[in-house]
C-alpha cells in the first residue's frame, strides 16, 4: 500500500514543481507578449526577393542560415553513425522471420514507387513549393522502411547508399569551400540566380543543388537509422 | 474561424498528451503520442507554416513514432 | 586561410571516411592526425592578430552568421586544437596496446567534437551556438557510450537526457530572445537587451543560465558528471575535462558579458562557483575510484573558473585563462597516464597507485597534481593567485575563504595520491611507455613548469585577451560596423 | 451567438493568448512526465512533448493571422505581407536535431536493455558511488 | 654528489658572507596590470638567518659524508636551501609565500621516502594549512595596501578595520605557529622528526622552525609594528602560548623512550621561549640570540644522535647505555650540548636565557617569567636523561660492547659546533654588536653593550669570560684527580661483575635504569594531566567529521536521475522567485 502512496506522492510533488516553474515562466511571458515588428524577417524577406527562389523558408534554411543546415546535417550524420555503432552486433543470429502476409507484400510493391516519386518531387521542388531536402529524404527513407517491413529477402544495397552518402557529404562541403574561394564567404551563392527565371528548375543558384544534396544525404542516413533500429544490426 | 481551430486542437493536444503520459500500457501511450504528432501538424498548418507542417508530419510524428514502436518491440521481446 | 576551416575540414574528413578506409588499416588515423596538426598550425597562425577579425558566412552579419576571432577566442581555439593533436598523437601509439573497435568512427567523433568546440567559441549567432551545442553534445554522448558495456551505456543515457533537458531550456531562451528582440545576432541582442522589461530580462538570463548550467557543471546541476566520467573510457575523460567543459564555459561567459555587462547577478554567481568548488572537493574526499576522483577534482576547478569568470574583472579573467591552460594540460596528463595504468594494471582504484612501477609516469603525474593544487613554480599557482588577488581587491573574503578551504581539502586527497606514488614499496611489473608517449607527456609537463616559473612571457597576451573578452562595446561595434 | 464567439476568437491578441496558454500547458505536461515517469520510453516521450510544445509556442507567437505563408505562389509576386520565415527555418532544424537525439537515446536504451533488462531509470545505478 | 653538496654549502656561506657586507636591492618583475613589485633585498635580519642556514647546511653536508644518499636527496636539499634564501631575502610577501610553499613541498619530498604514510600525510596537511592561511592573510593585507611590499604593509594594516585586523593577525600567527609547532599545532612535528632520515632531522629542526620565527618577526616588525604592541592582546597571547608550549613540551619530553622524540619535544620547548620573548618589543635581541644558540645546539645534539644511531643502529634509551668508554668524543660533545641546552651559566645557553629573563622582568610579566623558569628547571630531567640514558649507566646488551667510536665525518661538525659554542660562552658580548645592527635597522631599542666579554643589562652584568675560565680551571683539577684515581681502580671483568644488595645479576636483569626516568612522574596530577590528553584526539575528531559530512553530500550524486531532475527544477524555481521578487 505505501508503495502506491509513495508513487502518488512523487507524482503530486512532480506536478507541483513542474507547474510552479511553468507558471512563473508563463506569467512573465504573459506580461510582455507583444511582437515587435522590427523582426529580422522583413529584412530577410526583402533580401530573399532577389535570390530567385520562391520559397523564402528554403532560402533562409539553405542560404542565409546555410551554416545551421550544415551543422544539422552533421548532427544527423553523427546520429546515424552512433546508432550504427551502438546497435550493431556482429554475432547476430539470423532468426527465421515469419513471412509477412500477402496483402502487405503486394501493397508494398504498389506503394513503394509512388512514395519514392513523391519523395523525389518534394526534394527537387523544395525551392518552389513547401518541403525540401529534409522532408524528401525522410519520405524516401519511409519508402525503404516499407520495403524492409514487407519482404524478407530485401537486402539494403549498402554499398550504393554509402557511396551516395559520401558523395553528397563531400559535395556539400566542397560547394561551401568554393563559395569561400570565389566570394570569400563560406557557402556564398556563386552560381547565377537572377529573378527572371523564378519558377524554373535550377533558378536559385546553389540553393536547389544544395537542397537536393541534403535530400540524398538525409535519405541515405535515415534509411541506415531505420534499418539499424528495425533489425538491430542483424543485417548481412 | 482560425482562433476556434487553434483553441480546439490545443485542448485536444493537452488531453492526448496527458493521457499518453499517464497511460499504464506502453502501446496505448505510443498511439496517443501519434495523436500529438497529428495535432501539432494541424496547428502548424493553421499557423501558415507549410514547411514546418510537412517536416513535423514526416519527422515529428512519422519517424519518432516509428522509433518508439521499434523500442517497444525490442524492450518487449525479452519479457 | 579563414577560421571556417576549423569546421569545414573536420566535416569534410568525417564525410569522406569511407573513402579513407580504403587506404588500409591506419589510413583514417594518420589522415585525421595530419589534419589536426594542420588545424593546430592554423590556430597558432591567428595568434598575431591585434584587433579582432570577422569571418562572414553566406551573408553579412546582423542577418547572417559570422565567426569572430579575437585574442580570447584564438587562445581557446589554439588550446583546443593543440590538445586534440597531442591526444591523437598519443592515441596513435596507445592503439598498439588497445585500439577502439571500428576506429574510423572514433576518429570522426574526435574531429566533430573539436569542430563543435571551436564553433561554440567562435560563433556569433545564438541559434548557431545552439546547433554547435547539439553537435558537441551528440558526439560526446556517443563517445561516452563507446565501450557498449552496461556502465558506458547508462552513462550515455544520463548524459543524453541531461543534455536534452539543457537544450530545451536553451531553445526556450532563444525563442524568447527572438520574439522580443527580433534578431539572432549576439551583437544586436546585446545592444537592445537592456531595453527589455526587467522580469523578461531575468527570465531569459535564467533560462540561458540553466541551459548552459548543466553543461558548465555548476553545483546543483552537475550530478551527472561523475557517472559519465566513471562510465566512459579514460582517454575520453581527458577530452571531456580538457576541451568540452572549457568550450561551454567560454560561451556562457561570452554571452553573459554581452547581455549583462554591468554584472547584475555576479555576486550570486561568484558564491555559487565557490560553493560548487567546496562541495565537489568535500565529496571527492571519500572516493576510491580514480576516475571519479579526477571527475570531482575537475568539477572543483570548473567551479573556481566559474567564480573567476563571473567577477567581471580583467585580472580575474587573466587568472582564469591561466587556470584554463593549466587545468586542461594537467587533466590531459592525468587521464592519458591513467589510461596507460588502467591498460597495464587492469584497475582504476586508488590503491593501484601503490603498486604501479612507472617512475617516469609517476613523476609526470606528480607535476600535474601539484599544478592543479596551485603549488608555486607551476602554472596553477599563477592563475589561482591572480584570481584571489582580484577577489581581495573587490573585498570578497567570504568567497576567498571558501576557495581556500576547498583547496585545502583538494590537497588532502591529492597528497594521499602522491604519497601512494612516492611510497617505497614492492611494485608490480614495470610499465614501459613508448618513446613518443614519453616525449608528449614530458612536453605537456614542461608547458606547465614554464608557464609557472616564467609567467611574464604570456602575461601581456593574457591581459590583452582578458580586456578584449570583457569589453562588449568593441565587439558590438566590430560586428555592426561590418554591415554599413 | 456562435458568430460572436468565433469573431472574438479571431482577434490576434486572443489567438496569441490561446497559443501561449496551450503551449505552456503542454510544456507543463512534458515537465511533469520528465519528473515523475520511471520508464525510459516515457521519459523520452515527455522530452519529445516538451520540444514540440516549444516549437508550437514559437511558431504560434510569431504567427500573423492576415499574412500568408512565406512562399511565392498562386498569385503572389513579391515578398510582402508574408509571415517571418526565420522561425520556420529554426524550427525545421530543431525538429530534425530533436529527432536525431531521440533516435540515439532510444538506441542507447535498447542496447542497455539487452545487457541489463532494466527500463526503470531509477534502478539504473551500475556505478556505486 | 656528496662533494657537490659540500661545495654547494660552502658556496652558499661565501655568498651570504659577501652579501651581508654590501646592501643590495634587486626587483625581479612587475605584473603590469595591477603594479605588483617583487624583489629581493638585503636586510640584516635576513643576513642573520641566511648565515644560520648556510652554516647548518655545511654541517649537514659534513655529517652526511658517511651516508650513501640518493641523488634526489641532494637535489631536493639544494632546492630547499634555495627556496629558504629566496624567502629570507624577499622584500615582499608574494616572493615570501612562493619561498614558503616551495620549502614545504621540497621538505615533503625529502621526507617522503622515510616517513610512514600517516606521518607524511599529517605533515603535508599542516604545511598546506599554514600555506593557505598565509595566502588568505596576504590577500587581506593586499586588499587595503594594494601592494605586497613589506615597506607599505604597515599602513595597509592600519587601514583594515578592527575585525579584519584580528582575522589577519590570527591567520598570520596560525601559519607561523604551525611551522614553529607551538603546542596546539605540534601534532605533525614529533613524528616527522622521529621518522625523518637521521641526517635530515638536524636540518629540519634547526632551520625550518627558525623560518617560522623569521616569519613571525617580519609580521611583528613590518606589519604590526611591534613597538606599539606593549599592552596589546597579541603580546599577551604570544607570551601565554609560548610559555604553555614550553611547559607542556618539557613534560612530554621526559617520559619519551626514543631519543629523537625527546629532542623534538625539547626543540618545541626552546622555541616556546623564543615565542614568549617575541611578544615584547625589546625582547627581540634575546629572541635572536636564543635562536642562534638553539640552532647550534640542536645541530650538535642531532648530529651526535645520528652518529650513535649510525654506529649502534638503535635509537631507544632502553636499548642503549654505557657508551662512554666506547665513544668518549661523542660523550664530551653531548655533554657540551646539554649544558648549553640547559642554559646553565658556564656555557652560552645562559647568556640568551639571561637576556630573555631580564626583558621579561622589565616588562613585569612576572607570572610568565616564573612559569618559564619552572619549565627550564624541569627541563633538567630530560637533559640528564639524555646524557645518562645513552652514555652513562650499564650497557644493556652484549652487542654494545663491540662498537667503536663514531666515524670521523660525524665528529668534524660536532667539533666545529662545540668550538663555536665555547667561543660564544667566552665572548657572549661579541654577538651583541651584531644583534644591535639588526635591531637598529628594525628601529628597535638596541641592547646595551659594554665589552665583548660580557652582557650588560640594566639589572646585572654577566661576564662570560670570567665564569668560563673559572669553570675550566675547576674542571681540569677535578679531571686530574679522577685520572689519578682511575689508575688505581680494578677493571671490572664484564658488565655483570657488580654485586649489589647480595644478588648476582645475570643476562635477564635489566641493569640500565636510565631509560626508566620520568615514568614515575605520571603520578604527579599536573603532569599526568599533560601526558594524558594530547591534540591527537582534537584533529582526529575534525577528520572524522569532514569524512562523515562528505558521506552525506555524496547522497546528492547518487545515480538516480529522477531525483536529480527534481533537484534542478527546485533550484530553477528558487532562482526564478528570488530574482523576480
Amino acid at each position: 500500500m505505501n508503495l502506491k502512496r509513495k508513487l502518488a506522492l512523487s507524482d503530486i510533488s512532480g506536478f507541483a514543481l513542474a507547474s510552479v516553474l511553468v507558471l512563473t515562466i508563463f506569467n512573465v511571458i504573459l506580461q510582455n507578449s507583444l511582437l515587435t515588428q522590427n523582426s529580422a524577417g522583413n529584412a530577410l524577406l526583402a533580401l530573399s526577393s532577389h535570390e530567385g527562389v520562391a520559397n523564402a523558408v528554403t532560402t533562409v534554411v539553405v542560404y542565409f542560415r546555410g551554416f545551421d543546415t550544415l551543422g544539422e546535417i552533421a548532427v544527423l550524420f553523427i546520429a546515424s553513425l552512433g546508432i550504427g555503432l551502438i546497435l550493431e552486433n556482429p554475432h547476430a543470429k539470423q532468426g527465421k522471420k515469419e513471412e509477412s502476409n500477402f496483402m502487405l507484400k503486394t501493397a508494398a510493391k504498389l506503394l513503394f514507387p509512388i512514395i519514392l516519386l513523391f519523395g523525389i518531387y518534394i526534394m527537387v521542388y523544395g525551392h518552389l513549393s513547401p518541403g525540401g531536402g529534409f522532408q524528401g529524404g525522410v519520405i524516401i527513407a519511409s519508402g525503404v522502411l516499407l520495403l524492409l517491413i514487407s519482404s524478407n529477402n530485401f537486402h539494403m544495397p549498402h554499398k550504393l547508399i554509402a557511396i551516395l552518402e559520401t558523395f553528397a557529404g563531400i559535395s556539400y562541403v566542397f560547394i561551401g569551400l568554393i563559395g569561400l574561394l570565389l566570394l570569400d564567404t563560406f557557402l556564398g551563392n556563386f552560381l547565377p540566380h537572377d529573378i527572371s527565371q523564378m519558377g524554373m528548375l535550377f533558378s536559385g543558384g546553389i540553393i536547389p543543388i544544395i537542397y537536393i544534396i541534403v535530400g540524398i544525404k538525409v535519405g541515405s542516413e535515415m534509411s541506415f537509422i531505420v534499418q539499424n533500429l528495425l533489425q538491430r544490426g542483424e543485417h548481412d | 474561424m482560425i482562433g476556434f481551430i487553434i483553441l480546439f486542437t490545443f485542448i485536444a493536444l493537452i488531453i492526448v498528451a496527458f493521457a499518453a503520459l499517464v497511460q499504464k500500457k506502453l502501446e496505448d501511450s505510443i498511439i496517443l503520442f501519434m495523436g500529438i504528432g497529428l495535432g501539432s501538424v494541424i496547428l502548424f498548418f493553421t499557423f501558415n507554416a507549410p514547411d514546418v507542417a510537412l517536416t513535423e508530419a514526416v519527422i515529428g510524428s512519422g519517424v519518432s513514432t516509428f522509433i518508439f514502436l521499434t523500442a517497444l518491440k525490442h524492450l518487449r521481446s525479452e519479457q | 586561410m579563414s577560421s571556417i576551416l576549423f569546421i569545414a575540414l573536420p566535416l569534410l574528413f568525417a564525410f569522406c571516411v569511407p573513402l579513407l578506409e580504403k587506404l588500409g588499416r591506419n589510413g583514417v588515423a594518420y589522415a585525421s592526425t595530419l589534419m589536426q596538426i594542420f588545424l593546430a598550425a592554423l590556430a597558432f597562425s591567428f595568434f598575431g592578430l591585434e584587433h579582432p577579425q570577422l569571418e562572414i558566412i553566406a551573408i553579412a552579419p546582423p542577418l547572417g552568421i559570422s565567426f569572430v576571432l579575437d585574442q580570447a577566442s584564438v587562445f581557446f581555439v589554439a588550446l583546443f586544437s593543440s590538445l586534440m593533436t597531442l591526444f591523437s598523437l598519443y592515441y596513435l601509439w596507445q592503439r598498439k596496446i588497445k585500439s577502439y573497435k571500428n576506429e574510423a568512427k572514433f576518429f570522426i567523433l574526435l574531429n566533430t567534437l573539436l569542430a563543435s568546440a571551436v564553433g561554440l567559441v567562435l560563433s556569433n549567432d545564438i541559434f548557431n551556438i545552439y546547433v554547435f551545442f547539439e553537435i558537441a553534445g551528440i558526439s560526446a554522448y556517443i563517445l561516452t557510450a563507446y565501450e557498449k558495456n552496461a556502465k558506458a551505456l547508462e552513462a550515455g543515457i544520463k548524459y543524453l537526457l541531461t543534455g536534452s533537458v539543457a537544450s530545451i531550456f536553451l531553445v526556450l531562451a532563444i525563442m524568447l530572445i527572438y520574439i522580443n528582440i527580433g534578431s539572432l545576432n549576439l551583437a544586436l541582442i546585446a545592444q537592445n537587451f537592456e531595453t527589455l522589461p526587467y522580469n523578461l530580462k531575468v527570465l531569459i538570463s535564467l533560462l540561458l543560465f540553466l541551459g548552459f548550467g548543466f553543461k558548465v557543471e555548476i553545483f546543483p546541476l552537475n550530478f551527472w558528471v561523475s557517472d559519465v566520467y566513471e562510465g566512459s573510457s579514460t582517454l575520453i575523460n581527458g577530452l571531456f575535462s580538457a576541451i568540452v567543459v572549457k568550450a561551454y564555459l567560454f560561451v556562457f561567459f561570452h554571452i553573459l558579458y554581452l547581455l549583462l555587462p554591468s554584472g547584475e547577478f555576479s555576486h550570486f554567481l561568484i558564491y555559487l562557483g565557490a560553493l560548487s568548488m567546496l562541495v565537489s572537493q568535500i565529496v571527492a574526499l571519500k572516493q576510491t575510484n580514480l576516475k571519479r576522483l579526477f571527475a570531482y577534482s575537475s568539477l572543483g576547478q570548473v567551479g573556481l573558473l566559474f567564480a573567476a569568470f563571473s567577477m567581471h574583472d580583467s585580472d580575474a579573467i587573466m587568472g582564469a585563462f591561466f587556470i584554463v591552460f593549466a587545468h586542461s594540460i594537467a587533466k590531459m596528463i592525468l587521464f592519458l597516464s591513467l589510461s596507460n595504468i588502467e591498460e597495464h594494471y587492469k584497475s582504476v582504484d586508488i590503491s593501484i597507485l601503490q603498486k604501479i612501477n612507472a617512475p617516469y609516469l609517476g613523476f609526470i603525474m606528480l607535476i600535474a597534481m601539484l599544478s592543479i593544487l596551485g603549488i608555486p613554480l607551476l602554472a596553477g599557482f599563477v592563475g589561482k593567485f591572480l584570481i584571489l588577488k582580484s577577489m581581495a581587491l573587490d573585498g570578497l573574503f567570504g568567497a576567498m575563504a571558501i576557495i581556500l578551504i576547498a583547496s585545502l581539502l583538494e590537497s588532502v586527497y591529492y597528497f594521499k595520491l602522491s604519497g601512494y606514488l612516492t611510497q617505497k614499496e614492492e611494485r608490480g611489473t614495470l610499465l614501459s611507455l613508448d618513446l613518443v608517449q614519453k616525449i608528449l607527456l614530458s612536453f605537456l609537463a614542461l608547458l606547465l613548469v614554464t608557464a609557472g616559473t616564467a609567467p611574464f612571457l604570456v602575461l601581456d597576451f593574457a591581459a590583452h585577451a582578458a580586456n578584449v573578452m570583457l569589453d562588449a562595446q568593441s565587439y558590438i561595434a566590430l560586428i555592426l560596423g561590418a554591415v554599413q | 451567438m456562435i458568430e460572436i464567439i468565433l469573431s472574438y476568437l479571431n482577434q490576434d491578441i486572443v489567438i496569441q493568448k490561446i497559443v501561449l496558454i496551450g503551449s505552456m500547458s503542454l510544456l507543463l505536461i512534458g515537465l511533469f512526465g520528465l519528473l515523475t515517469q520511471r520508464h525510459i520510453i516515457k521519459v523520452f516521450m515527455s522530452v519529445a512533448i516538451m520540444e514540440s510544445s516549444l516549437f508550437l509556442f514559437f511558431i504560434g507567437s510569431t504567427f500573423n493571422k492576415n499574412f500568408t505563408a512565406p512562399i511565392l505562389g498562386d498569385g503572389h509576386v513579391d515578398f510582402i505581407h508574408m509571415n517571418d520565415p526565420i522561425p520556420h527555418a529554426m524550427i525545421l532544424t530543431a525538429i530534425v536535431i530533436g529527432m536525431a537525439v531521440l533516435a540515439l537515446g532510444i538506441s542507447f536504451a535498447i542496447e542497455y536493455f539487452k545487457l541489463t533488462s532494466i527500463t526503470d531509470i531509477d534502478r539504473m545505478n551500475e556505478m556505486k558511488n | 654528489m656528496k662533494i657537490f653538496n659540500l661545495i654547494f654549502s660552502f658556496f652558499t656561506l661565501f655568498i651570504v658572507y659577501k652579501l651581508s657586507s654590501i646592501s643590495w636591492h634587486v626587483d625581479l618583475g612587475v605584473i603590469q596590470t595591477s603594479p605588483i613589485m617583487i624583489g629581493l633585498q638585503a636586510s640584516s635580519l635576513a643576513n642573520f638567518f641566511a648565515l644560520l642556514v648556510s652554516f647548518s647546511l655545511i654541517m649537514i653536508s659534513f655529517a652526511s659524508w658517511s651516508y650513501t644518499l640518493s641523488k634526489s636527496f641532494y637535489l631536493l636539499l639544494s632546492l630547499l636551501s634555495i627556496s629558504l634564501f629566496v624567502m629570507l631575502y624577499a622584500e615582499d610577501y608574494l616572493l615570501f609565500f612562493i619561498g614558503w610553499e616551495v620549502m614545504s613541498i621540497s621538505t615533503y619530498f625529502l621526507l617522503s621516502n622515510n616517513l610512514t604514510q600517516k606521518a607524511l600525510h599529517k605533515y603535508i596537511l599542516f604545511a598546506m594549512l599554514s600555506a593557505l592561511s598565509l595566502l588568505l592573510a596576504l590577500m587581506l593585507l593586499y586588499s587595503t595596501s594594494n601592494s605586497f611590499l613589506y615597506a607599505d604593509a604597515h599602513d595597509g594594516f592600519i587601514l583594515l578595520e578592527q575585525s579584519r585586523q584580528i582575522l589577519l593577525g590570527a591567520l598570520m600567527v596560525l601559519a607561523f605557529f604551525i611551522k614553529i609547532a607551538v603546542i596546539g599545532t605540534h601534532y605533525w612535528l614529533v613524528d616527522a622528526y622521529e621518522e625523518a632520515h637521521d641526517i635530515f632531522t638536524p636540518y629540519l629542526s634547526a632551520i625550518l622552525s627558525k623560518m617560522g620565527i623569521y616569519g613571525l618577526i617580519v609580521f611583528l616588525v613590518y606589519v604590526v609594528d611591534i613597538s606599539s604592541l606593549q599592552e596589546d592582546y597579541l603580546s599577551y597571547f604570544l607570551a601565554f602560548i609560548g610559555v604553555a608550549s614550553s611547559i607542556i613540551a618539557t613534560f612530554k619530553a621526559i617520559n619519551e623512550d626514543s631519543i629523537k622524540r625527546v629532542l623534538a619535544y625539547s626543540s618545541i620547548a626552546q622555541l616556546g621561549y623564543i615565542v614568549t620573548v617575541l611578544s615584547l618589543a625589546d625582547g627581540m635581541g634575546g629572541a635572536l640570540y636564543h635562536a642562534l644558540i638553539h640552532t647550534l645546539v640542536k645541530l650538535l645534539l642531532f648530529i651526535n644522535i645520528a652518529g650513535i644511531i649510525f654506529v649502534t643502529g638503535r635509537s631507544k634509551f632502553s636499548t642503549l647505555g654505557g657508551l662512554i668508554y666506547k665513544m668518549p668524543h661523542s660523550f664530551v660533545m653531548l655533554l657540551i650540548g646539554i649544558i648549553v641546552l640547559a642554559g646553565i651559566p658556564p656555557l652560552g645557553g645562559f647568556a640568551s636565557k639571561f637576556l630573555i629573563y631580564t626583558t621579561l622582568l622589565d616588562a613585569k610579566y612576572l607570572l610568565i617569567l616564573s612559569a618559564m623558569m619552572f619549565a627550564s628547571a624541569s627541563a633538567f630531567l630530560y637533559i640528564y636523561k639524555l646524557i645518562y640514558g645513552i652514555y652513562l649507566g650499564h650497557t644493556t646488551n652484549k652487542k654494545l660492547e663491540s662498537i667503536k667510536e663514531v666515524p670521523f665525518s660525524f665528529l668534524i661538525p660536532q667539533y666545529i659546533l662545540s668550538g663555536v659554542l665555547i667561543g660564544i660562552s667566552f665572548y657572549p658580548g661579541w654577538l651583541i654588536v651584531y644583534l644591535n645592527t639588526i635591531l637598529s635597522e628594525m628601529h628597535l631599542k638596541a641592547l646595551s653593550f659594554s665589552n665583548i666579554t660580557s652582557i650588560t643589562t640594566p639589572h646585572a652584568e654577566y661576564n662570560g669570560f670570567v665564569v668560563m675560565s673559572a669553570f675550566v680551571v675547576v674542571f681540569l683539577v677535578v679531571l686530574l684527580f679522577l685520572l689519578r684515581l682511575k689508575s688505581k681502580t680494578k677493571e671490572a671483568k664484564d658488565r655483570f661483575d657488580i654485586a649489589y644488595c647480595g644478588e648476582e645479576p645475570n643476562i635477564a636483569s635489566h641493569l640500565h635504569y636510565g631509560f626508566g626516568m620520568g615514568q614515575e612522574l605520571q603520578r604527579v596530577s599536573f603532569i599526568a594531566l599533560i601526558l594524558k590528553n594530547s591534540s591527537k584526539y582534537f584533529y582526529e575528531y575534525i577528520a572524522s567529521q569532514t569524512l562523515s559530512f562528505s558521506d552525506v553530500l555524496k547522497k546528492i550524486y547518487t545515480g538516480k536521475l529522477n531525483i536529480n531532475f527534481n533537484l534542478s527544477v527546485i533550484f530553477a524555481i528558487i532562482l526564478l522567485w528570488w530574482s523576480l521578487k
